[in-house]
């Protein structure tokens, strides 16, 4: 794995100790996303979709590559299905907004209490303004989906399940199909925020209708994302935000609409960000995932291993390896999670303590606030030695 | 300047064949360019299922006029069918596979190639036919 | 003006000929910018506002300083004015959409027919969702605001007045004091995209409520953008997007918001397009604007005049220079503008050409798509003369 | 490790000086740290405008232990001018400008001005201790 840190340019600038273990709030930036960035920013710049120069023209070519890479990534149908947004805050957002009108007094939107605020907050709004209720699937003590409670949430009110892939907190990873059979009939979208770090994504395997992810959390870089949507549905919603390039006509009295995804891209995109998100998605895919995976599997049990070693310590999230990723949040009996990583930073170690943005879950397990280290293949041993040497400190210090 | 206008190619767009509107059009199609709101009328008879009288008007740019009037030299005897797979050639060759439409004109369109932003330029008039063609055909059946 | 082409990186990169007068779609990247963008990507990242590490640390405190430059940049009274955001296009739907539970029906909101689209659409939204009418300043022949309209069409029910500062098709400069004292009661938004590359802002002496911008067009990334509110406006506004870092609380059954400007400003920012557009704005402000503007005024007057000596020219906008700014659009008489365009390209010119996303002004002046050349501060003479051998090209090519 | 958790100032959070609640308060306040959901409790008595009785109860970190604790030992006396000046002294200090509270421990906080993130984690004791007496004076008046 030395090869992959390697690739990013961070390691060289930051020197050591640099035990970077924050990858679930953002990851690094790989290298080809670093030069698809800079490189269109520096010496290549122009505006997309309407320029008829050459740099306009290459610049629209790029887009429209980048576009058939994210289809490719989340193996969507056709590139047309692929729309380009800031991040997955605001594709939830998009989503939510564009279905509101499909709600009626008495529906029901599906979440879970494993969400993040990003895949809460815009259902709850799409909720109120119709007169719609959220319901949510509890969470196990371990942190896990409680599939059995399903059958007594779902029912002929159903139209909106969004639910994560990936939670950000516990690291369990959500059995969607089972989610999906038991609401068939319903819309469902997928926060893939964590999910397109750890893992392939198949949309159509997973039979979503909408699936949001976001690019810093991926190794490219800051202020791009994406919803992807199928076809169909994307056809049926109006469009979310007003503005250039989303129209086809526009009137002071009224406009007709282009279509998806143009529909949905109103304004000029994040030009730089979306190119660097797809040399990042390219850098994944270019990856052996079964060993990307496996790496990240060892490491994750040697930090189980090593937190069970110490006393006082409360794991949030499953025992073991089965069904997880690398994303492992703990307490330390009787120290805040902030002085947790705040000692730990001084060890070189950083992890992110707080609720995390999924408060729900943490009044669900009882908790306050809880430290949170997140894996990348460019971790290594080191950077698991760092941190539980560095707990054990906190424990003998703080506790 | 630029290649892609080459005398031949102009004078293409200013003979402006087939320009103006049919009397009694079996179908008529309008196609919108939205990059440039750009518009390609196309009036069309048919003697059975296949193009007779034809007639044009190309609201737009050389690229635009140039196709209209490529096709308005061509179009008589052509069905919906070899209009629809004439379309898929000409966008083929103008991702740079194929050879496009087996027309001599068709040369003078090589440079748009490499401009991907004006690929529709040309394609909308090969839009406004078929939809002209299928209009006529369907209104007969 | 040598000394301010060795700040854009681009001119190194493309070599000659490269006569750059796209700038009002999206202007080229200063150094200072491109070296914020990337210094933070890749040996600084890390997420803001939630982060202890000293990674973490450094970047909120960077986040937080482009908050101050920002504002200073518009004349804020305070940073927690400044709300950063993708883009003009989502600062002005964000404001339309915060703003429509405000209308009631019958309630009028007062554009002009000089907007971009992305000035026009939103408003048209909110007035559908609540029964308004968007009604629009006219524009006299050669482009400009008719301000002699004001009277009739402003009254009683004018809560929203919403309105370019610099056009960025005729180039003519808005006298915002004459709307802001026709209507003083109504909420007035100024659309700032055009202008940040152009002047000096001063949203409390223009006397607005609101004001949008977007880094691309002022020498930043893109992907990044901001509304600027006035406070007490803010603090009585509802959130847009729901997600991370907006809320106070998160409950499945509800929600209490923070207070602005993180209220608007849900789920991972752009962060590093924010720091480069606060370096931008920085550079923007450590030069001399007389001597820009100066400059500026003096290829805009070459361009005028070289366009007249052309046979079939018209010109949209202003004749002089007297309210405008160096933003031209014009007709080659039985030429389209994209046949403009794409032969200048070959003489290494780059224009735009098409309805420049302001189809209410291409319709009210009879006119269906124009080429446009627009200025920035490393525009030089030999632009100026490429550009007027090109268009003379034209004309005697294909008119 | 970080030089943040000087052993004094961990001792003088664990020492939990004033922790508890008043049976009777006349003022009491909650402040949340929207960072965290830390949350510190304040109850005052007052003897005419200023602080009699005093009790906190802060759920948080170290600094926001200490921070109470601190305030704990020192509130007595101070009325709602007092404390708001304080708080102004003591935000100046952590943004590395001027010396704070007049008081010995103040000097533990230092370490804290380098990291921005954490400032609030010290403040919200004040603005708790404030709030609480200036409610107190209302409840009065
Ligand atoms: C006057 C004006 N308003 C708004 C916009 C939209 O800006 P953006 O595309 O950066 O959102 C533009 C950009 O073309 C503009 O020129
Ligand atoms: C599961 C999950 N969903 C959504 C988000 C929001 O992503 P962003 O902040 O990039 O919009 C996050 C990021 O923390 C996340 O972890």
């Amino acid at each position: 794995m030395k090869a992959i840190r390697a690739e990013f340019p961070i390691f060289d600038a930051q020197g050591s100790p640099f035990h970077y273990l924050d990858n679930a709030a953002t990851s690094q930036l790989c290298a080809p996303a670093a030069h698809a960035l800079h490189a269109f920013e520096t010496t290549a710049r122009a505006n997309v979709k309407r320029g008829v120069h050459k740099l306009a023209d290459a610049a629209t070519v790029a887009f429209d590559d980048a576009r058939a890479t994210m289809a490719a990534f989340v193996g969507a149908a056709s590139p047309e299905e692929v729309i380009f947004t800031s991040g997955t805050t605001m594709s939830i957002n998009m989503a939510a907004r564009c279905l509101t009108p499909r709600l009626r007094e008495g529906d029901e939107i599906l979440l879970s209490e494993l969400e993040h605020h990003s895949d809460i907050v815009p259902w709850q709004m799409a909720a109120q303004a119709r007169g719609a209720r959220v319901r949510a699937i509890p969470v196990t003590s371990d942190g896990r989906l409680d599939l059995e409670a399903l059958p007594d949430l779902v029912g002929p009110r159903t139209r909106i399940v969004a639910v994560t892939h990936l939670s950000n907190v516990s690291g369990a990873v959500s059995d969607l199909s089972v989610i999906r059979a038991a609401a068939p009939e319903a819309i469902m979208l997928v926060d893939g925020a964590q999910r397109a770090a750890h893992g392939p994504i198949d949309v159509r395997a997973i039979g979503c209708d909408l699936y949001a992810l976001s690019s810093h959390k991926m190794f490219g870089p800051t202020g791009a994302g994406m919803l992807w949507g199928r076809m169909d549905l994307l056809e049926s919603l109006p469009p979310f935000l007003g503005g250039g390039e989303m129209i086809r006509e526009v009137r002071i009295d009224g406009t007709r609409y282009a279509d998806p995804p143009h529909r949905f891209e109103a304004g000029t995109p994040p030009i730089g960000a979306v190119l660097g998100m797809a040399a990042a998605a390219r850098w994944l895919q270019s990856r052996d995932r079964r060993v990307l995976h496996d790496h990240e599997m060892r490491l994750t049990g040697r930090i189980l291993d090593g937190l069970a070693t110490l006393p006082g310590i409360r794991l949030v999230g499953p025992q073991g390896l089965q069904g997880r990723a690398g994303i492992v949040a703990f307490e330390v009996e009787d120290v805040h999670a902030h002085d947790v990583c705040q000692m730990l930073d001084g060890n070189g170690v950083a992890l992110r303590g707080g609720h995390h943005c999924a408060q729900p879950l943490m009044r669900a397990l009882g908790l306050v606030a809880t430290a949170r280290a997140s894996l990348a293949p460019y971790n290594d041993d080191d950077d698991i030695d760092a941190l539980i040497e560095g707990v054990g400190k906190v424990i003998e210090r703080l506790r | 300047m630029n290649d892609l206008y080459d005398d031949a190619l102009v004078a293409l767009a200013k003979a402006k064949d087939g320009a103006g509107r049919l009397d009694a059009p079996d179908g008529t199609a309008s196609v919108d360019n939205p990059l440039c709101g750009d518009r390609v009328t196309i009036d069309v008879t048919l003697d059975g299922a296949r193009v007779d009288g034809f007639a044009q008007k190309a609201r737009g740019c050389i690229l635009t006029q140039a196709a209209a009037g490529m096709i308005a030299r061509h179009a008589h005897g052509l069905d919906a069918g070899d209009i629809e797979a004439l379309r898929a050639r000409v966008r083929d060759f103008l991702s740079s596979a194929g050879d496009g439409a087996d027309w001599p004109e068709m040369a003078l369109f090589e440079p748009v190639r490499t401009v991907r932003s004006r690929h529709d330029c040309v394609l909308i008039a090969f839009d406004a036919l078929l939809e002209a063609t299928r209009k006529a055909r369907d209104e007969r059946a």
